[in-house]
């Protein structure tokens, strides 16, 4: 037992932070920090400089240009990166379709796709949701039938997330009919520009246009889009699901967004006495915070097998549901802290605009992020789907 | 004991529950986030078949020129705006704006009140100030004689219904240190008054409020409701009648929400069957149906002491507003979940109704506020 | 829309006052104050007062020797009771067994055991509950054979509280193996001096020997004392289960329990102040209170329907899960504010002695009671059968 | 970064652990409520082969004569014990006992430490008073200097294994006012001294106390452990681990009660089908797994820096506490309400350990004073 980095890491911890003191940009990190949406092209620059870096991948293998970092040094950079308030990488590409490709894709796929992750000339977007399916993913209708040289492509995906700022999405399709729910689903990527792809936007109870329905109408995709074999696309799918989870507690995420809470508290007066040093909202806080102590050393006991090549089990299930729980409730203490100016809504002012917020700094995002949030425990597997595995690990009985 | 409605209550719901549910649509066009046309933050239309109605007359007593006015009138009318989603401003206009000019204006000040009545007139109180949070006597907004002028100098935060408003209810100190419940008057105010500028934006959960800057803002001494620096008592009044509205209000809402989920869980297919079969749904359901009737309880106990002592009203409206912040927490909360991803869709109903019910918590006192206020009126 | 009560029920309650004033034996009162038991002479002792009054069966019709009073004077009754800290009444033969006596007995049987219950002549237990039933108990096994005059009874039951007092019980037997569940089960009256009959103490977690195992070998019990017609048992059985509920929700329980508590905090220092000044301990003390006084309201509700006659529905569960839920709560902050003392376990201060208790007053049975009252939401239909329930109504589904 | 066993802590796990299940039976023996044969509250049979196994000596450093002694020592020893729901005063004798005269006492007074090490003797801190509540600096006893006597004078509360405890470690103030960190002794006082009284009882969850009073209790001045008036640094460590250790149990008492539940809904039969098919009781015992692994994570915190910085060591004791004094309670009741009336009953196992689980929560400080101490150390 010994809860220390070793010397190495904290070596890589400083890199980690000398890089971000250096190359994030300020306007960035102060949009992050109260909240603000960096919008297509600041996303696009930070990908940029990390590109720049190096650091774009840090999941990839070495020969195809990523970091190969292990469990730890990813979360060290993650929990460096939350601490500066650094945007989030749109994981599309870069962490969920990449692994894919570089397990299942051909040579040709891999030569071409791979390096326009990197550079960002391709966007990438996920087309696996499907409108009635919900956890329910293995019955879905987006149907791919084979003519010649293409498949032609009918149906609609939907909570696409980006998809508006997309150029290629990565779809599940059905191409046998006849088979089981889970079989006869095949792996397909589909460039955005083929005619009969209309995406619509889907606004969100707080107002963001974030996620999206995609809709095919006899969409031409080519024969080598397909990826692996056809009729195969669940396997990588499942892959896919289960590979990058090391973020799934996103512990850095509620430790910022605790910073944040006790900033704002800290500003805000009641009673005569700063709303910091109110026992009950001070109550609500150390709650919260204990939690997250809690929840950062289970991570690191999984990382930490993870990097000693052990497989997360049912662990990952338990951290989602209990990483989402305190995020959640992180949101909810902002926007407590925020008090009446928690109501307004001003879009200019979460769409990057230099203006300081009406009311305490990130009061205007507090209650849109409450309110978009509670998406964490609905959607990447509900945390009900997440309970029913613990059961089924734990207890061997069915749903 | 009796906890049905009066034969008038039961008309003034089944007449306002129906004319809400047939205008559903014109209710929910004026609350679209960020939609431009929807300047008011309501639909004008509407206001006045709700004056029509007869329902803002439910809202005053008739010595003001209204027809009742009780605690189960406020909650009757507000239980069903709040079932509806409606966020027309009767609470801002007629409850705390009509309300304050009943208690303190003269005779002359008092004719608005017909015309609120009417549904010809929009108010608003500018009374919360940006450091003033929940706390009513928080007043640094000042007020100050300067021979036949009064002038008023601050800062007013997220006035709803201010752009709406044809007049303004200022509060401003006269005298007295800021949380000092002496010294506080209130002014009547017309919004194009030179010396007061409105930066107007929409809520989270529809209408619209603005920020109000009083910048030597001159008035005659006619513009001050009743005595100077005497106020805060109808302030207390006004606001307490206000926590019990909203309190009705966030009832209702909860009440379409858990109805919403009900349906859903019926309807909605997963894994081949309804997923309202689905034990464990089952249960939170279940419990969500337990403290919606807690939550109604409560809005019963504030409504049928709203005319009792200070002290007994402080202590039941903090009670029902706590318990509704938790109650309505939950049920906001575990009706979105058991809705899965529909009902994070701006265009689906309980989106907005969720919204409703966990905004509310920020006027008048939040969740926490209220137990700490309960908390010293038990002790006191 | 009136919280108010009329006149007559405020003359009522005031009455019932006087009695309490006047009757109420101190030393009964301030053991049940402290958490103590009572024991059997102490029960019967305040059952020959409530009956020297006409007050000991509130719900029996008059010409049985009832009260006859309507939902609301029970109300007002037992809160009273609760708030002067009366012991409760031991309900198996009174509130239990006599509605069904009296709807469904013979007229010999009415006359026999009906004045016996008020003189105290007899107590009654209950023999429902079987080992491995549980919250289903259509699925018992005691078997009752008829054999000329007699049925012979073979067979156990369980959870049978304070059977160690009682000389008859009434039991739900098994009388048609072959017919389905529910059907085939008898209704029967047995003498607990009857051979055959042996008691056998449970230990309840908290140390209380409070229920019993009673086991039935080759019994004897005269056909005479068949209730109704044989077989049609669950029908009496359901009837006794939903008729006797107005006071499902416990709320002069929580009452009175609430301010032990606040008695209790008020005497303990904590940091230099009285506990009951301490933030933290009073905002929970605030929610259970606030709670309390919600569902006290609900509980009105439901009763003023009932007195004018209109049956409970699902609301009688709610009320069971949120009261017991209350209750439960009340306990923990009992428990909370003995602090150090709660540990110890000191039988002779629970059982009636006049000692006074080592710590503040109440702290010798606050974890006792604490563990004791888990049973709340096991018993009696548990929480997750009355969740059932409720969900059944308002969804239509199965479990 | 490294969250394995050691193979020395592995192997004391293993055997401890064995040990434990194979006495299960002697180990409960000792629990029953009210059992009047069982004067010292633990099997002293087991107590002698707890310490031949080594068990004693891993809670003490090689210093003080043992062979470990580190936080993850403390707690590799207390979760097995907890686990097998054992309530021999390891925590009593050992850990504050033991520990006490090892950080305070001279050359002579530490050679009790060898026997309580040896298994042959035994310990008891009498330093909570009726009205200490958790203070550890609220000491009313006083110690007066006579001459060459010092006298005693108090009541000490809830006196853990003082009845088998061949010494009581007795803390006085000999200055200062109670609340004060300055000024308090400890005292090393034979049981039968005259002027001491044991008025001993059981507890809830198994064990015994006693409390004392002392009354011109007079000792010599070798009696006391370390300088006049400086307890309070040692009595802070002692706490401390004492904490730690405690937190440990109390996990390895709530893995015990979901093992128990877990196979309670597997085998356990109800309208045809075992009961962990049920989904919402599924749902619920996922929960209570989460939160077991939160505990475990928060054990490791608390022993991992419990030889960091004063305000660290605070931090993470007063988190752990407070996250297991919440997350305990929620496995004990759910535990119990899952099995349903067979866990009410004293002879199944589950009783027992919930107990325990929820008892902890009683000593050095319950959930909400463990929230109050953390608040008050992350404003510091």
């Amino acid at each position: 037992m010994d809860l220390n980095y070793s010397v190495e890491e904290q070596a890589f911890r400083a890199e980690v932070q000398e890089f971000l003191a250096q190359k994030l940009p300020k306007e960035m990190s102060d949009a992050i920090r109260v909240g603000r949406e960096l919008g297509k092209e600041g996303h696009e620059k930070w990908h940029g400089i990390l590109n720049d870096q190096g650091w774009l991948a840090p999941n990839w293998p070495k020969e195809f240009g990523g970091c190969e970092w292990n469990a730890v040094q990813r979360h060290i950079f993650e929990e460096e990166c939350c601490r500066a308030n650094a945007p989030r990488i749109v994981p599309f590409g870069l962490a969920m379709l990449a692994p894919v490709l570089q397990k299942f894709g051909s040579k040709e796929q891999q030569d071409h796709y791979l390096p326009r992750i990197l550079s960002g000339e391709d966007w990438w977007c996920q087309g696996y949701s499907e409108p009635g399916a919900g956890s329910d993913l293995a019955s879905l209708k987006t149907r791919a039938v084979r003519e010649g040289d293409h498949y032609v492509v009918n149906g609609q995906k939907t909570w696409t997330t980006l998809g508006q700022y997309a150029n290629w999405i990565f779809c599940l399709v059905r191409t046998d009919p006849d088979a089981k729910q889970q079989s006869g689903i095949s792996f397909l990527l589909i460039d955005m520009d083929t005619p009969g792809i209309e995406v619509r936007p889907i606004i969100l109870l707080d107002g963001t246009h974030e996620v999206n329905e995609v809709w095919f109408t006899d969409v031409k995709v080519p024969v080598e889009n397909l990826v692996g074999e056809e009729n195969k696309g669940w396997t990588y799918a499942k892959y896919l699901l289960t590979h990058e989870r090391t973020n799934i507690a996103g512990v850095g995420f509620s430790s910022a967004g605790l910073e944040a809470v006790k900033r704002m508290a800290r500003s805000q007066m009641h009673r005569g006495r700063p709303l910091s040093e109110n026992p009950h909202f001070a109550a609500r806080v150390a709650r919260a915070e204990i939690d997250l102590m809690a929840m950062s050393t289970t991570n690191l006991r999984i990382i930490s097998r993870a990097a000693s090549g052990q497989a997360p089990g049912v662990e990952s299930s338990m951290l989602k549901v209990k990483g989402t729980e305190i995020r959640q409730e992180i949101n909810d203490l902002a926007r407590r802290a925020a008090g009446a100016y928690a109501m307004p809504f001003v879009s200019e002012a979460l769409e990057g605009g230099n203006e300081p917020d009406m009311g305490p700094e990130g009061s205007a995002a507090a209650a849109p992020q409450y309110f978009n949030n509670r998406k964490l425990s609905i959607f990447g597997g509900s945390n009900e789907v997440q309970k029913n595995i613990i059961a089924k690990v734990k207890l061997g009985g069915g749903a | 004991m009796n906890f049905d409605l009066t034969e008038e209550r039961q008309m003034l719901q089944d007449s306002l529950r129906r004319f809400l549910r047939d205008n559903q649509d014109g209710l929910r066009a004026s609350t679209r986030l960020g939609d431009a046309e929807n300047a008011l933050g309501f639909d004008a239309g509407i206001w006045g078949k709700l004056a029509e109605l007869g329902v803002i007359g439910a809202l005053f007593s008739e010595e003001d020129g209204g027809f009742a006015g009780a605690g189960f009138d406020l909650t009757t009318v507000f239980e069903e705006l709040g079932r509806a989603g409606a966020v027309e401003p009767l609470l801002d206009t007629a409850i705390l704006g009509g309300g304050l000019i009943a208690a303190l204006g003269n005779e002359t000040q008092k004719e608005l009140v017909e015309q609120v009545i009417g549904g010809e007139l929009h108010l608003a109180l500018a009374h919360g100030e940006p450091n003033s949070r929940y706390d009513l006597a928080q007043v640094e907004t000042t007020a100050q004689v300067e021979g036949d002028d009064i002038v008023l100098t601050g800062r007013k935060a997220v006035v709803i219904n201010a752009e709406a408003a044809d007049y303004l209810i200022v509060s401003a100190r006269e005298s007295g240190a800021a949380g000092d419940e002496d010294g506080i008057s209130l002014f009547l105010v017309p919004r194009d008054s030179a010396g007061l500028s409105l930066r107007g934006y929409a809520l989270l959960a529809g209408g619209r409020a603005a920020e109000v800057d009083i910048d030597g803002l001159r008035l005659s001494a006619d513009a001050r409701l009743g005595a100077a620096g005497s106020a805060y008592g109808a302030l207390k009044w006004a606001s307490n009648r206000a926590e019990v509205a909203l309190a009705a209000e966030t009832l209702g809402a909860m009440e379409a929400a858990t109805e919403l989920t009900r349906e859903y869980l019926l309807t909605r297919q997963q894994f081949g069957r309804p997923i309202g079969t689905f034990q464990a749904l089952q249960h939170r359901m279940a419990t969500l149906l337990i403290e919606l009737e807690q939550a109604r309880s409560a809005v019963i106990n504030a409504a049928g002491y709203l005319d009792s002592s200070a002290a007994e009203q402080a202590l039941q409206i903090s009670a029902a507003r706590n318990l509704i912040g938790r109650a309505g927490r939950l049920v906001a909360e575990e009706s979105i979940q058991l809705h899965g991803g529909i009902a994070m869709t701006e265009e689906y109903e309980l989106a907005h109704i969720a919204k409703r019910i966990v905004m509310a918590d920020h006027r008048f006192g939040d969740t926490d506020t209220q137990l700490e206020r309960f908390i010293d009126q038990s002790a006191a």
